[in-house]
């Protein structure tokens, strides 16, 4: 049994896909956390971990459609945020896959998306099928330094 | 917000972009590179990171994709001072392995020269 | 017979009644507003008018309940922002009064929230009746300056 | 985010406060100012707002609260040096016309003197 989290705070955005919507989505979920004692350092990391998954929702999910919606809801606890970035898209169709370092559907990409994602944050969960969308579940501590160890220091 | 700046110095190009490099700012920043690498036909590619505030793999995938072109005509590609987050994440992607990195633009040129 | 409006881009957000959503709130409109060609002079007189309608929303509307919901949508045109500040707490009585300069139900207050959205926006819409909540749609132009004559200037 | 500085010269409390002063401050400005206030038992108040970047109504509120009780006991409040979006804020809503303002510290105070 679980039971429901208490959150000090809540916040949803919902925008349309267009690609400068990216930068407004990562600039208002970061304003939202820094509600909390993050560093600058940590809210440039939430910064890039929203940036990839809006990014995905708009290129992957909806490819580039402009006219479609993305959905954030942010919450906050004593001590982390929960972000939670949702498209109506195409859906992942194998997720272990899509995790993979390097992995992308699209030639012109790194598939460096999700490896951000979990480097800078300190949960990562995906739910997703085929034309059903996607939900990507991101939490963040305080003052959990990098999530996962930098493979180059 | 991305604003780019170019000079040409030898047969090298520095590129100066300042501000967000992301998908929003990915187009302008491709066809902007080629444009200037068209004009100027330069052989290598000095990126100076100096003033770019924030990358994210849609920005480091249009960094990369001129990498390709330079080196397969035997160019080189050059990074100077990013900031700390933007070096971050040049290290975690790897690029660092690939470009090397230099503290200022004079010491990348004598490097070239 | 009105046209339903062109709108270039399109977001909405909605956010607890808690006092420091209120500069999440000025930011993140702000960062959306920022998609045009606002100066940075305009872009604080965006904030103002946000914070002002967020602050009422929550001091008025809401009497200081920390567990309410605020709603804002906001548009943008070629050459302007629409904002649009919801809550269903108890509206206004009477809303030409509530638009007087000075005019405040509450004594610690300066009732200028209304003149600051009145001078810093191009226009000013408010929809409200007792116990329906309030909507208050502001509208500001790229280019106009300030809207109303400064009384000092 | 909002943080608070005071010092006492003279009979003169100085407020520094640098950030923003909102809905989500009021209460921290408004007790940090009397608390300040009644351990330096000040008679002036000078509010140096060089590195306030946002206000509103309700800040207005409260700094205009404490001009109350200040000038209800013969005392005098001065502005100095606000930046141009706080002091557009200060002029519409007339506060400049009960505030002295000046241009720095040690002109208020010479003033005072
Ligand atoms: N929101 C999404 N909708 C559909 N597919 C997605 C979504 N997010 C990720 N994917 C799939 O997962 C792959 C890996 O994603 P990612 O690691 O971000 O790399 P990249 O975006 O560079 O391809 C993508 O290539 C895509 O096939
Ligand atoms: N969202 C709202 N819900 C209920 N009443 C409101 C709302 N906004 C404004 N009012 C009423 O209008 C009055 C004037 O508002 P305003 O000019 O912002 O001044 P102030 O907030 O200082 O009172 C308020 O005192 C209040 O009675």
């Amino acid at each position: 049994m679980r039971r429901k989290k208490r959150y000090s705070n809540e916040m949803k955005l919902e925008f349309l896909s267009v690609p400068s919507n990216v930068a407004f989505a990562r600039v208002a979920v970061a304003a939202f956390a820094s509600q909390l004692d993050f560093t600058l350092a940590e809210l440039e990391e939430i910064k890039v971990a929203v940036s990839e998954a809006v990014s995905n929702s708009i290129v992957h999910g909806y490819g580039n459609a402009t006219n479609r919606f993305v959905k954030i809801h942010a919450a906050l606890t004593a001590d982390s945020v929960e972000i939670r970035v949702e498209d109506g898209g195409k859906g992942i169709e194998n997720v272990d896959a899509a995790l993979q370092p390097a992995f992308s559907t699209d030639a012109d990409r790194l598939g460096l998306g999700f490896v951000f994602m979990q480097s800078f944050m300190d949960s990562l969960d995906v739910k997703t099928a085929p034309d059903q969308g996607t939900v990507v579940t991101m939490v963040k501590k305080l003052g959990a330094g990098m999530a996962r160890t930098n493979p180059e220091q | 917000m991305l604003v780019m700046d170019f000079e040409l110095k030898q047969e090298t190009l520095i590129v100066r972009p300042s501000g967000e490099l992301d998908l929003g700012a990915a187009d302008y920043f491709r066809s902007a590179v080629e444009e200037a690498l068209r004009i100027h036909n330069a052989r290598n590619l000095l990126y100076n990171l100096n003033k770019l505030s924030f990358v994210d793999s849609t920005g480091l995938g249009v960094i990369l994709g001129r990498y390709r072109k330079i080196t397969k005509n035997g160019g080189k590609v050059y990074i100077v001072s990013p900031q700390p987050q933007v070096r971050k994440i040049l290290e975690i992607s790897g690029l660092l392995r690939i470009m090397e990195e230099f503290p200022s633009e004079n010491e990348a040129l004598a490097k070239i020269g």
